[in-house]
C-alpha cells in the first residue's frame, strides 16, 4: 500500500485526532450538526485570517455547502480513498481534518495540512482516506477511476470517490474518467458538487443538460439528483451509491445540489447573481435544516445548540492561536518530499 | 500618455484590435461578463457585444482548439487560458493542431490565433497555478511565444500578436497585473515579434531577463550600482539573437534571470546558444539566476524565497563581477529534491 | 478568410480539376458510383506501391467505407468546411481531389495534395472545403467548433462538418468540442465514421453506451444512426444535418454504421475479427448495392458498370504513373510554410 | 544470452517485473489482445491475465490518470501512450498531477507509475507522430525520464522505472523497436535510474547521445576513425552530470547529437551546464548537431535528411575536430522557417 507508508506530515496535535473526529460524524447526528458549525466559523476565521493580512493567497469558501462535505464524510469509511478538489476547506474538516490543520495550510504554518506547502485547496490527510486535493478542474476522476482499478485489482473492497464541482463536468477528463470507469466496472463514486457556479458563471450557462448528472447515461451509469442542503439526504444517496460500488455494482454519478453563499474567491463579491437567489438559498441553510430536525426529534435543544455554537468558535478560535504561533514552514522544506526518499 | 495597469493594458490592445478588425474575436472561462478573472478583458462584451466577447465552459481544448477552427475560417481569435498551467491538458490544440495547420496545408491556411495565459508565481496561487511553462512551447515549430513584461510591452506585444498571420502565444506573469506603466497606446506602441528590448545600457556585463525577472533585475542592477546592460527578451520564440550577441560581445559576461527552475525553461537555449557564438570570448562563465528544482510553494515566506529575488541577484551578480566565477544558489547547501 | 489565400499546393493537374470532381459527385449518381469504385481502386493501388517497396509510412485503408467519403462529399457543398481524420484517402478522393494527389502524397511527391510532407493521412484541398485533416483522435472537433464559430461569427451560411472514427468517442476532445458547439448551436455537423473497430478493439469494447451516438443527449443534441453502407441513406441525413446547421438549428451528431475490409494500417491482419464478419460486411459491400440500385432503376446497365471500373482502373493507374514519374518532394520544402509568409 | 529486439526486451522487462511484483499491472491502448501496436506487450494478456493486463479506450487523459491513482491505491502500473505527441491530451496528468502528489502529501503518498511512450521520426509517420518532446517534461519537479538507446536499455531502464517510488516517464525511440541485441537478461540488467553510460572511450572528444542519435553517433565515430568518447545519456531528468564532466574535463571537448531540432529538447540543459561548469577549460565551442526547426517531414528523404545521418554526424565531428570551430548546419544556406 503506497498511501500511508510515508512519513507523514509534522503536526502537534495527536495523529489520531483526524480518524476520531471522523469516527463522531459517522456515528452521531448531533456530531454531523456541531461540524457543519465548525465549517461556518472556519471560513469565518479565514476570511478574517485574510482581512487581517494574516493569509495570503488562493482560497475559496464553502460557507452553504456544509451538508455536502459532511454528508460525504459520514457516509463514506474512513478507509475508502476520496480525491476532493479546490473548494475543499468543508470536506477536509467533515473528513477529520482538525481546524489547526485547515488553518495551519491557510497561514503557511508547519502545523498545516501538508505543512503549508499547498496552500487551503490542497488538504490532505491520509489516515481518514482524503488521499489527495486536485485543484485543476475535473483531474482528479480519471485519478479517482485508477484508485479504483488498484482497489479492484487487489481484490480489496475499498471504494474511491471523487468530489468535484459542477464547472468539472464540461472537461475533457470527466468525459474519458467516467467512461474508463464505467468499463471496467470500478468500484468508484463520482459526485458533482453543484454549487450553481463555476468561476462567476452560473452551470446553465455553460453545461448542455440538465441536470448535469444525466451526463452519465452517455457511459451507461445510474445517476441521481440529491438536495445537498438535507444532510440525511446526502448520506442517503452517497451511502447507496457507495454500498453499489463496493458490492460490486459499478460507480454512480451523483450531483448534489448546493450554494455557496460568498463568492468564487476572497476578491469576489459575486455581482453575477440575481437578485434573491442567495436569500432563497439562505431560507434553506443546512445547519438550521438538520437543527431544526434534531430540535424537532428531540434529539437535542436550543440550549444544546447554542453550546455546539460556542464550542465551534471557541474551536476555531484556539486552532487560529495555535496555528499562528506555529513556526513558519522552514525554507528546507520545499526541498523535502519532492521524490520518495530511496530506500535506505 | 495613459497610466495603465498591465491588466488594463492587455484590456486596451483587446479593444483596440477589435476597434480596427472586426474579425477580431475574445473567449474564455469568464472573459465577458466578468471581464476576466485577471480584469484583462473588462467591457469588451459591453462595447463589442456578445457574438464577439465570449464566455466558455471549463474546456481549455475545446477552447484552443476553436480558437484554431475560428483562427482557420478568417476570425482573429485571442483565447485565454487562465493559468498557463491549464496548457497541460490543451497542449495538443496549441502545439500538434493550430502550429501545424499552415504547414501541412502548404501554406494554404492560415491560423491567426493569439492564446493568452497568466504564468509564475509570487500570488500564492501554490504548485499546480505558479508555473511558467515556456518549454511547453519553446520548441513547437510553426509557434511564435512571448512574455510580457509589463503594461506597455504586453499592450504592445499583444497588439502585434493578434496581427501576426500564425499562432501566437503570449504569456504574462500575473504578479504584474496588478502594475503600472506610463505609455501612449496605439499604433506607435505596437512592438515588433522577435525582438528584444535594451532595457538599460552598460558595459561590465549583460543581463537578459523574462517577465517579472525583468522588474527584479533592474532592481537588483541599480542596487549593484555597476554599469550592467539589461535586456528584457519579450519574445521566446524566435528569440532576438542579434540583439543578445550583439550585448555580449561588447560586455564580455553575460548572466540570465529566470523565473523557471535551473532544469529547462528559456534560460539553457540562450546560454548554449551564446556559448557557441561567443566562445573564447567570454571573460565570466553564463550565470544563470534561477529558482530552485522543487514545485512552487505555498507558503508566503517559501514562495518569496522560491522566486529570484532583488536581493538574491544583486548578491549574484556581485559576487559573479567581482571574483568572475559562478556563486553557489542560495540552495546549494540543502539536499535537493530529497 | 484565412483559407484559400495561401499561395496553394504546386500541382501539375489543373487547379480546377477537384472542384469539378466534387461537383459531379454532388449532381450524379453515376458519378457517386464511379468514384466509389475509384476509392476502392486506389487502395489497393496504394497496397501495390507499398508492397512494391515504392511507397512507404503510415497509411490507412479505407476499402469498404466508400459510401460514407461519397455521400458526405454529395451532401456538403464544396464552399461549407470539412476537417477529416487519418483513415482519409475515401473522403479526399469523395470531395474531389485527384488521385494524382492522393498517390503523390502517399508516394512523397511534389504532386501530392500536400507536396508529400504530410503523408496520405494529412490530404488537404482547400478549392473543395476540405480545410484540414487530423491525425490525433478527435482533436478536430473542437477545430470544427470553432470554424462554425467563425462563420456564425461572420454572420456567413457556412457549415462546418468533423468526420472522424468510433475510437474518438471516448477522448476528451469529443465531450469538450460538443458541449461547446451545443452551448453556441454552432453551424456544424459532427460525424462519426463508425468501422466498428479502433487499431485492434471493437467499439464496443471500449464505449459504455449503445449506439455512440446516443451520447449526443449529452448535449442535448439530436443524433442519427445511419447505414453507412447505402450511399443514398448517407447523403439523406448528412443533406438533413447539414440544411438543420445552416438554418440557425444547431449541430447533430450522426453515426454511420460502416466496415472497414483491411487492417487497421498494413501490417494488420485483423486477426481479432470474429469469424464471418468480414463477409456479412463485404454481403452489403456499398458499391454494390449503389451499383444494384441504379441498374435497378435503369439509370446504368451492366456494361455501363464494367466501363466505370475500367475507367477507374486506367485512371489510378495512369495517376500511380504520374505521381512515380514526378519528383521527389524538393529538400527545400521542409523550411517552407513553417511559418506564414510576412506581407511583403 | 538472449537475443532479443528491442520490443521484445521490453515485453520482457514487463513479464519480468509482473513475476517478481504482483502489484504491476500494464495497460493502455491495444496493449493486451494486439500485444501493443509496437508488439512491446506481447503474451503478457495470456500470462498475466485480463485483471493486469487491460486494454484502454482511447483516452490519454484517463490512461495516464489512471496510473496515477492506481499507483497511489498500491500498484505499480506501467501505461502506455501510444506515441508521445499524444502527450499533449494528457500532460497534466503526468507533470502537473502524477508528478506532484508525494510533494503535496508531504510524502504520505507515493505514485509508483512508470508511463512509457515511443518516440522520435524514421517511420514515415509525419509531423504529428514523430516528435521526440522531451522538453514536455524535462523542468517537471518529481518525474523522473529517461530514454532508452536499444533492446539492452530498454529492459534495464524499464525494469528500474518500475521499481522506482516515484513516476517515471520512459521514452522508446520507434525506430529501434525491430533492432536486436544480445544481453542476459534478469536482476543484473537492470540499470540505475541517473546513470549514464560511456559506450565507447576516447579521449580527443567527448560526444553525449541519446536514444536513437546513440547508434547513430557510434557509427560516425566508428568511420571517422578518431578517439571519440560516447555517452549514452539514457536519463534525462535527472541527468548524469557527473559522467558527462568528468568526460569532458578530460577530452577538452563536447558535442552533443540530438534528434530534437535546434530549439529546445535536452541539448541546451547539457550544453549549457558543461559550458558553466568547464568555462575556460574547452578547446573548442560545444557542438550541437540536431534537426532543423521545422515539423518533421513525411517524404521518406525528406524524413531522413532531417535526422542526422551517420554521414553527416561524421562530417560535423570532422569539421569541427580539425578547426576548431562549429561548422555549418546542413541547412544554413536554406532560409529557414519560411
Ligand atoms: C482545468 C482548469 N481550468 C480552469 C481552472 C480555474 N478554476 C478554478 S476554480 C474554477 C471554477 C470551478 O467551478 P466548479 O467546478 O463549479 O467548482 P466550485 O468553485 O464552484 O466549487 C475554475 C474555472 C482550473 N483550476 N482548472
Ligand atoms: C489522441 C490519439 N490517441 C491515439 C492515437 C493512435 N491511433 C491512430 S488511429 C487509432 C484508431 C482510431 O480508431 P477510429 O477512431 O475508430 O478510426 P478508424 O481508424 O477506425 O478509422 C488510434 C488509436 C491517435 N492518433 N491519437
Ligand atoms: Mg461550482
Ligand atoms: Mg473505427
Amino acid at each position: 500500500m503506497a498511501i500511508g507508508e510515508g512519513p507523514g506530515s509534522v503536526t502537534t496535535y495527536d495523529a489520531k485526532t483526524p480518524l476520531r473526529r471522523r469516527e463522531e460524524v459517522i456515528a452521531d447526528p448531533r456530531a454531523r450538526l456541531e461540524r457543519m458549525m465548525e465549517i461556518r466559523h472556519a471560513e469565518q476565521k479565514i476570511r478574517e485570517l485574510h482581512e487581517e493580512g494574516l493569509a495570503w493567497g488562493s482560497t475559496h469558501s464553502c460557507d452553504g455547502q456544509e451538508a455536502v462535505a459532511v454528508g460525504i464524510a459520514a457516509a463514506v469509511p474512513p478507509t475508502d480513498h476520496v480525491v476532493g478538489a479546490h473548494r475543499g476547506h468543508g470536506l477536509g474538516l467533515a473528513m477529520g481534518l482538525t481546524p489547526e490543520q485547515l488553518l495551519g495550510e491557510t497561514l503557511g504554518r508547519s502545523v498545516g495540512a501538508v505543512e503549508g506547502l499547498g496552500g487551503s485547496p490542497h488538504l490532505v490527510e491520509t489516515s481518514v482516506g482524503l488521499v489527495f486535493t486536485v485543484t485543476l478542474m475535473g483531474a482528479g476522476i480519471p485519478i479517482v477511476a485508477g484508485l479504483a482499478l488498484a482497489a479492484q485489482v487487489q481484490g480489496s473492497d475499498r471504494v474511491a470517490v471523487a468530489v468535484f464541482g459542477d464547472g468539472a463536468v464540461n472537461i475533457g477528463a470527466f468525459h474519458e474518467g467516467l467512461n474508463l470507469a464505467a468499463l471496467w466496472r470500478l468500484p468508484a463514486v463520482f459526485i458533482i458538487e453543484n454549487n450553481h457556479y463555476g468561476e462567476f458563471s452560473r452551470y446553465d450557462r455553460t453545461t448542455t443538460v440538465e441536470p448535469p448528472a444525466r451526463r452519465a447515461e452517455a457511459y451507461g451509469l445510474p445517476w441521481t439528483l440529491v438536495d445537498g442542503q438535507d444532510v440525511d439526504a446526502v448520506i442517503e444517496a452517497v451511502g447507496t451509491a457507495v454500498a453499489t460500488a463496493r458490492s460490486g455494482g459499478g460507480p454512480t454519478l451523483l450531483e448534489l445540489r448546493t450554494y455557496r453563499y460568498f463568492g468564487h474567491s476572497r476578491s469576489d463579491r459575486a455581482p453575477y447573481r440575481p437578485e434573491g437567489e442567495l436569500e432563497a438559498w439562505r431560507a434553506r441553510d443546512p445547519i438550521r435544516i438538520l437543527g431544526d430536525r434534531l430540535v424537532a426529534d428531540g434529539v437535542v435543544d436550543e440550549a444544546d445548540l447554542a453550546a455546539m455554537e460556542e464550542r465551534c468558535r471557541e474551536r476555531v478560535e484556539a486552532a487560529a492561536a495555535h496555528a499562528l504561533a506555529a513556526p513558519v514552514t522552514d525554507v528546507t522544506a520545499m526541498f523535502r518530499h519532492v521524490y520518495p526518499e530511496a530506500a535506505p | 500618455m495613459a497610466r495603465l495597469r498591465m491588466n488594463q493594458a492587455i484590456g486596451r490592445a483587446l479593444a483596440d484590435a477589435m476597434d480596427e478588425d472586426p474579425t477580431v474575436v475574445v473567449f474564455g472561462e469568464d472573459v465577458a461578463a466578468a471581464g476576466g478573472v485577471f480584469k484583462t478583458s473588462v467591457g469588451l462584451l459591453e462595447a463589442f457585444g456578445p457574438d464577439r466577447v465570449r464566455d466558455t465552459p471549463i474546456s481549455e481544448m475545446a477552447i484552443v482548439g476553436a480558437a484554431v477552427g475560428a483562427a482557420m475560417g478568417g476570425l482573429r481569435p485571442v483565447a485565454e487560458i487562465m493559468f498557463a498551467d491549464f496548457f497541460g491538458v490543451a497542449l495538443d490544440q496549441v502545439v500538434t493542431q493550430g502550429a501545424l495547420v499552415h504547414y501541412l496545408t502548404r501554406g494554404a491556411v492560415t491560423v491567426p490565433m493569439v492564446v493568452r495565459s497568466s504564468v509564475g508565481a509570487g500570488r500564492g496561487f501554490a504548485a499546480t497555478h505558479s508555473r511558467t511553462v515556456e518549454e511547453w512551447f519553446l520548441s513547437a515549430p510553426g509557434l511564435k511565444l512571448v512574455e510580457v513584461s509589463g503594461a506597455r510591452t504586453a499592450y504592445g506585444l499583444l497588439r502585434a500578436a493578434i496581427r501576426e498571420d500564425g499562432p501566437v502565444v503570449v504569456l504574462e506573469p500575473r504578479a504584474l497585473y496588478g502594475s503600472r506603466e506610463e505609455f501612449e497606446p496605439g499604433e506607435d506602441a505596437v512592438l515588433a515579434l522577435g525582438r528584444a528590448e535594451v532595457r538599460r545600457p552598460g558595459d561590465e556585463a549583460t543581463v537578459v531577463a523574462v517577465g517579472q525577472t525583468v522588474g527584479i533585475a533592474d532592481r537588483a542592477i541599480e542596487e549593484l550600482g555597476a554599469s550592467v546592460e539589461l535586456i528584457d527578451l519579450l519574445s521566446l520564440r524566435p528569440w532576438d539573437v542579434d540583439t543578445v550577441l550583439e550585448s555580449v560581445a561588447r560586455t564580455g559576461r553575460l548572466a540570465l534571470v529566470e523565473e523557471h527552475p535551473f532544469t529547462g525553461g528559456w534560460g539553457p537555449d540562450v546560454a548554449s546558444r551564446v556559448g557557441q557564438e561567443l566562445f573564447g570570448d567570454l571573460a565570466a562563465p553564463i550565470l544563470r539566476i534561477t529558482a530552485p528544482d522543487v514545485p512552487v510553494p505555498f507558503a508566503r515566506e517559501l514562495e518569496f524565497r522560491y522566486l529570484p529575488s532583488v536581493e538574491y541577484v544583486a548578491s549574484q551578480l556581485r559576487t559573479w563581477l567581482d571574483t568572475g566565477k559562478l556563486p553557489a544558489p542560495w540552495w546549494a547547501d540543502i539536499r535537493e529534491g530529497v
